[in-house]
């Protein structure tokens, strides 16, 4: 059990909490937040990975995180706005009841 | 497994726990900026200071406030919501369990996964800017692209429809 | 500089080192960091103390009243007064409150403001944590405050508490902006995130004159674009939209009572210091002298001059300027400020690309008087400054 | 390192941003648009110039005439990417040309386009447009080329489609941009195959660029699976782009059409400069073109070459034949171009870039000034650009006819002209070419057909009496132009136009009386000052190499074109709009023949885009049948399902009714389920997959 397993290990656990989440949950919202913490999984591999990995002072696994909390800020802005317009359109942010595909 | 990263795991495990199963929207979107900032502590812990401040400003300052004005704007925080998760909670639990087994599962007897023991590698933002700069040039326009686009998306579809006849309306 | 100014310059520093041989080896990085917090929590409490009669004696003269002249000389002793009263306050919360949040609200705020101190250089060799990315966790702390705010405004479940939140969290957003884009110069000009650095690259002078960023074209710029923002970001008249007493009763701090009203009191005035602090670390040189011959004396002093002179001019906008309106507030930071901090970054990258001298003045001061000129027509062209009309009273 | 080298790039950025500043401009910014527009283009004419002079300098002091000046641009992976610009004679001559001619017909346009409410757009465009053509002049790596190109392109589109309320210039830009893009894939391909083959795409890099000795031999060295060596593939890639853009003989079609746009854009892009990048490219890749394997020498010619020369030879006299048949001014004008440009690839092919080039700054100047002086007769009267229906403007509008007149004697050839030392550059080097007699012959009768319909236009415009009458004027209110004109000066009675019009015209006709004598037999100092070869006057030349009985036919073939155009229009004037033409009385068949065009364009439309119609209907169909009836049965299953309920229930006890309708619903159901439209339903498949997937890979890996 080394370092490393340990930070894959809890990357693992968020990962699997987020996937929870966004299943089970049914407002948007918490299941777009979930989709964030996935992402922040990811993250937490790509840094663990280059923390421990063989080439540290390429600083691939950091420049990857950056880049992908960028694109998790587009991604969360954009998803949110998504939701607040289906909510204007038919009033509510429950997944159960957004099952309708024509508007 | 130092105190520090056990300190810091429990944080956000905890807080992102509580952000996943919380009945409150709010409360769920308060623990999820606790289970982040502890996130952004692990990568400072690691030697990323400049991702784990990123993290920070980024997710608590930004994507936390964001949800939690969609949550007003929604009208999803009031206690008017009866059971909070949906039709099939069961299956998904069940399916997230599995996840995490076979994830830990390959950690574990995962044998690529032996650490290559360095010294801590620092990352200065000098060198992340020079990376950036050079080596992940192309990767930074599309980035600059991707956000230009994602705003004025945001943008668009964050519009109402009847803001503009408001506007004549009141003014 | 002779010996023993030296030794005045770093006497906290020898102190601390001083003290620091008297524990264990074990102890030394916890208690040295220990060593270095206390002061700074001990001293802009003080300073928050004499902010406050400071204000409001100010705010009285510019008034044609007296201030609070009652408790002690000239009611210096009001503060004392003040905290005694706000302690011994019965702590009201609401009861539909939400009990957990409305108490960490307060907590959660007054931490944040207190870790933004720790990478401000408050003299030469004065610093909590010389942080790689110094300027990056200033920000990245301030952004927790919107939190705590949202938290406050929140849990409270009050309309006018929601209102003020949402207002705040608005405008510090909107005015986060320029505050980031106008650091952003002095980040290119120093190369660095690192505060002590951004202070050393000003230290030097030319004849008696101190290459602070603030005598730059873009440092002028940026400096007033920075303090607009910061007053906008504390809250501060006349942005203080959130907390406007005669709208929104208090804005996001109505339902507290007694101690937590108290902490946010402080946390606000923490803020505000804060954000001049990094305004003097940006552009007026931290810690260095004003002066070449006026290096002797010591540089916390230089840095607290500073900062009292920050304060007096946010007194006095306070007592001069009215109230903006919540669109005013609106355009006036995403129409100009945002503009033009976008085109003085571009001015600062000219200058670093230009050859010294006088074409260099020339060219950026230009851009950018002519880029300010343009964008206030912009924003004096539609009408948002109109006389009211006031259609159904006569 | 001359200052006028490291700062090339002005020369382009200034169009540029004048353009950029116009195209913020408010509707009603004219004078701020069109002074912007051709400020920035004289000041870029300026500093041509001076590049000009920078390299005759380099040149009297005997140096390098050749210049550039590489950045790298930005590193993708490894390597770096390096645009760059080059200065040698024959971008001085080209820049020289382009901003010149372009800053004439800014002028003009700012009389011609008065009247038109979108005179700021018209002036950003043409800027812009400008700017481009200016960057390909300019640049040294065949990418940067290949972007300004593109920006060419779409510029010519803009233009085209300037009024693009009227449907056929809409079609019309559809098309040229269409047919160029054409031109354009198999150029890109070339590119392409260019990089992966030298790892560069500079021209000059101090023997490292891709058009330098080092290059050149390792692409012969290469052959390609047909045994062709790599670099005439390449070649013959990159001259395809040459094709589209200079509408070369496959690929002409888009041209006559592109006579939608405005007259100045005919001008300024069908004539004088968009259509000659395809020349210019192909001169300036001429290294590439030219390389051969086997001896060095006069006797070998690549493969490319011959290409270029037979392309060139039958553009040349396909252009010429259909100009003798077409009634509308500009489209007369129109073929001519073709058959220039294909002079211009004939010369390139036969006699190398000077000879080529040198056709290609005269025909510039003459026939800018043709186009001009067209725009002014259609200014004039008012939007008709039928010529059988205009006719006496020789009176009415003396300055133009004047002008005009010397403009068509120089694209006839007539001797002292300039159209007659550059064409004859050319017939000479087909007559000595080692490899066929026949491109010689073809130019021959292209002259003379040349000579022929210029002249029967001329008679149709400027002779006899006008044929306008009221109700044409009142049929051409069809045209926006005709609106704005009518509008301005009441009826559509004939006028001179304006000196804002006049002024380059005459500027113009000088340079089309003069340019020719830089480059005759006696003292060719344009083909020195290319090819960098010294320089000396003699008038022997004209006795050597045969040169003088080819220049003798030439004038000959001329003087017999003109002769048979007076017989056939001048001899007696036309008296009327709707009498047949002279020649179509001789053959009408052969007459509509060339009318349409060889009916390429139907051709086209019986081929190409036929084949594309069918294609969308075979998809069409697919959809319609295969994938929709894949539907279709679902549903008619479940159909089913409801009519053998239907028969059960009415012929047995509604017991069986009952469990039908539980069957329809079912299935019903189980079909919905896959599609319940439930966010998370996708996510519980995607981590099914996710689960499935990492077992399967840790499997593996114990394996």
């Amino acid at each position: 059990m080394s370092q490393l397993s340990g930070y894959l290990l809890l990357s693992a656990f968020l990962f699997s909490i987020g996937l929870a989440g966004a299943l089970t949950r049914r407002n948007a919202i918490l299941v777009l937040i979930g989709i964030e913490l996935m992402l922040n999984a990811a993250n937490l591999n790509f840094i663990a990975f280059w923390r421990y990995g063989p080439h540290p002072e390429a600083l691939t696994g950091v420049m990857f995180a950056i880049f992908s909390i960028s694109v998790a800020a587009a991604e969360a802005a954009v998803g949110l706005s998504i939701i607040l317009a289906v909510y204007r359109h038919s009033r509510t942010t429950d997944l159960d009841k957004l099952n309708s595909m024509k508007g | 497994m130092t105190i520090s990263f056990l300190l810091l795991a429990a944080i956000t495990i905890i807080g992102t726990a509580a952000a996943m199963t919380l009945k409150n929207l709010v409360h769920c979107v308060l623990a999820l900026s606790l289970g982040l900032v502890g996130l952004a502590a692990l990568y400072m812990q690691l030697g990323a200071q400049f991702v784990g401040f990123t993290q920070i400003l980024v997710y608590v300052g930004a994507v936390a406030i964001l949800a939690a004005f969609a949550i007003m704007m929604t009208r999803s925080a009031d206690p008017a919501v009866s059971h909070v998760v949906s039709s099939f909670r069961a299956s998904g639990a069940l399916i997230a369990i599995l996840v995490f087994a076979v994830l830990a599962w390959a950690t574990i007897s995962g044998t690529s996964a032996q650490p290559i023991l360095t010294a801590a590698p620092e990352s200065s933002v000098g060198q992340v800017g020079a990376a950036l700069m050079h080596r992940f040039v192309l990767p930074l326009e599309v980035i600059g692209l991707l956000l230009t686009a994602a705003l004025i998306g945001a943008g668009i579809l964050a519009m109402d429809e009847h803001r503009g006849n408001q506007n004549r309306g009141t003014r | 500089m002779t010996g023993h100014l030296v030794t005045l310059d770093q006497i906290f520093v020898v102190i601390k080192h001083w003290l620091l041989g008297f524990v264990p080896g074990a102890l030394q990085p916890i208690s040295s960091a220990i060593l270095s917090v206390v002061p700074v929590v001990i001293a802009f409490p003080l300073l928050f103390a004499i902010t406050t009669v400071l204000e409001r004696k100010g705010l009285g003269r510019m008034q044609n009243r007296y201030g609070p002249n009652r408790a002690g000389w000239f009611g210096i002793l009001q503060p004392m007064a003040d905290g005694i009263k706000s302690l011994t306050k019965e702590d009201i919360v609401p009861k539909t409150a939400d009990q957990l949040v409305h108490f960490l609200a307060p907590v959660v705020m007054v931490i944040a403001s207190f870790l933004v101190y720790a990478v401000v250089p408050i003299g030469r060799n004065m610093v909590i944590a010389d942080l790689n990315a110094g300027v990056l966790f200033f920000f990245a702390i301030g952004s927790m405050v919107e939190l705590s705010v949202f938290m406050a405004g929140w849990s409270s479940h009050s309309k006018y508490s929601l209102l003020g939140a949402m207002r705040a969290i608005a405008q510090m957003i909107s005015y986060e902006m320029p505050l980031v884009l106008a650091s952003v110069v002095v980040i290119m000009a120093a190369g660095s995130l690192s505060t002590v650095t951004i202070v050393n690259m000003q230290a030097g002078y030319t004849g008696i004159w101190p290459h602070w960023y603030l005598f730059t074209p873009w440092g002028i710029i940026g400096f007033v674009i920075f303090m607009i923002a910061a007053t906008a970001e504390s809250n501060r008249c006349p942005f203080d939209m959130p907390e406007g007493e005669s709208e929104i009763i208090a804005g996001y701090f109505i339902e507290y009572s007694g101690f937590k009203f108290a902490l946010f009191f402080l946390a606000e005035y923490l803020g505000m210091f804060a954000t001049s602090a990094m305004a003097i670390t940006f552009f007026l040189g931290g810690w260095s002298a004003p002066f070449s011959f006026l290096t002797w004396i010591p540089s916390y002093f230089w840095f607290f001059a500073k900062l009292l002179t920050i304060i007096c001019a946010f007194i006095w906008v306070r007592g001069t300027l009215p109230r903006l309106r919540m669109d005013q507030l609106m355009n006036f930071a995403w129409k100009f400020m945002l503009p033009l901090s976008l085109i003085n970054i571009v001015g600062a990258g000219i200058w670093h690309f230009m050859p010294a001298g006088f074409t260099r003045w020339g060219v950026v001061s230009l851009l950018l008087a002519l880029s300010c000129v343009l964008l206030s027509r912009g924003l004096r062209r539609n009408k948002w400054f109109h006389v009211r009309t006031y259609r159904f009273a006569s | 390192m001359n200052w006028i080298v490291e700062n090339l790039w002005l020369i382009p950025a200034l169009p540029l941003f004048a353009a950029g500043i116009s195209a913020l401009t408010k509707q009603k910014g004219r004078k701020l648009a069109a002074s912007l527009a051709i400020g920035s283009m004289g000041i870029s004419f300026l500093l041509a110039l001076c590049a000009f002079a920078h390299v005759l300098a380099l040149r009297s002091s005997g140096q390098a005439t050749q210049q550039f000046f590489n950045f790298p641009w930005f590193q993708f992976g490894n390597d770096w990417l390096s645009l760059g610009w080059v200065l040698n004679p024959l971008t001085a001559v080209m820049l020289v040309m382009v901003t010149f001619v372009g800053l004439l017909i800014f002028i003009f346009s700012v009389g011609y386009m008065e009247h038109d409410e979108n005179f700021t757009r018209f002036f950003c465009f043409l800027a812009l447009f400008a700017s481009a053509m200016l960057g390909v002049i300019i640049s040294n790596s065949l990418l940067l080329l290949f972007m300004c190109w593109e920006i060419v392109g779409l510029t010519s589109y803009l233009l085209i489609g300037f009024w693009y309320f009227k449907p056929s210039a809409a079609a019309a830009a559809k098309k040229a941009f269409i047919t160029t893009r054409i031109g354009d894939l198999p150029f890109f391909l070339g590119i392409v195959w260019l990089y992966s083959q030298t790892g560069t795409l500079l021209f000059y890099n101090n023997g490292a660029g891709a058009l330098e000795p080092a290059a050149i031999t390792h692409l012969l060295s290469q052959t390609t699976a047909t045994g062709m060596c790599v670099a005439t593939g390449i070649a013959l890639l990159i001259f395809c782009g040459a094709i589209g853009k200079s509408g070369q003989f496959p690929l002409h079609v888009w041209l006559p059409d592109a006579m939608e746009g405005p007259t100045p854009v005919s001008a300024l892009i069908h004539a004088a400069t968009m259509v000659a990048a395809g020349v210019f490219l192909v001169a300036r890749v001429y290294p590439l073109m030219s390389a051969h394997n086997g001896v060095a020498g006069v006797l070998t010619t690549s493969t490319a070459l011959q290409a270029v020369t037979w392309i060139g030879a039958i553009t040349a006299l396909f252009g010429s034949l259909v100009a003798v048949a077409q009634f509308d001014i500009k489209r007369i004008l129109a073929y001519s171009t073709v058959s220039q440009l294909g002079y211009m690839m004939m010369g390139l092919g036969v006699g190398g870039v000077a000879v080529g080039m040198f056709h290609l700054i005269t025909h510039a100047f003459f026939k800018a000034l043709l186009f001009l002086g067209a725009g002014s007769i259609i200014h004039g009267c008012s939007g008709e650009q039928d010529i059988r229906k205009m006719g006496g403007i020789r009176k009415l509008m003396p300055i133009t006819f004047a002008t005009y007149a010397i403009a068509m004697l120089a694209l006839c050839g007539f001797p002292l002209f300039s159209g007659f030392w550059s064409k004859d550059e050319i017939l000479h080097a087909a007559h000595h070419w080692n490899i066929s007699q026949l491109p010689y012959y073809m130019g021959a009768f292209a002259a003379l057909l040349t000579a022929f319909y210029m002249t029967r236009q001329v008679f149709y415009v400027f002779a006899g009496r006008s044929r306008l009458t009221q109700e044409t004027t009142d049929a051409s209110h069809t045209d926006p132009h005709a609106h704005a004109a009518d509008h301005h000066h009441g009826s559509g009675a004939i006028h001179e136009s304006p000196a804002v019009m006049t002024v380059p015209l005459a500027l113009l006709s000088v340079f089309a009386l003069l340019l020719g004598f830089f480059g005759t037999p006696a003292w060719p100092w344009f083909q020195s000052f290319l090819d960098d070869s010294p320089l000396a006057v003699n008038f022997g030349a004209f006795g050597e190499g045969g040169i003088l009985p080819v220049m003798l036919i030439s004038s000959l073939i001329v003087f017999l074109g003109l002769g048979l155009g007076w017989y056939f229009y001048g001899r007696r004037p036309i008296v009327s709009a709707e009498a047949p033409d002279a020649v179509g009385k001789l053959s009408p068949s052969i007459f509509t023949v060339l009318g349409h065009a060889f009916y390429f364009d139907a051709l086209y439309a019986a081929t190409f885009i036929r084949l594309n119609t069918l294609l969308s209907k075979i998809s069409d169909w697919l959809d319609r049948w295969v994938w929709n009836g894949a539907v279709k049965t679902i549903t008619s299953l479940v159909f089913g399902f409801a009519h053998l309920d239907n028969f059960l229930d009415t012929h047995v006890v509604n017991s069986g009714f009952d469990e039908g309708c539980e069957g329809v619903s079912l299935s019903g159901q189980v079909l919905s389920r896959l599609q319940a439209g439930r966010v998370q339903g996708y996510l519980k498949i995607v981590a099914g997959a996710l689960i499935v997937f990492t077992i399967l890979l840790l499997w593996k890996a114990r394996a």
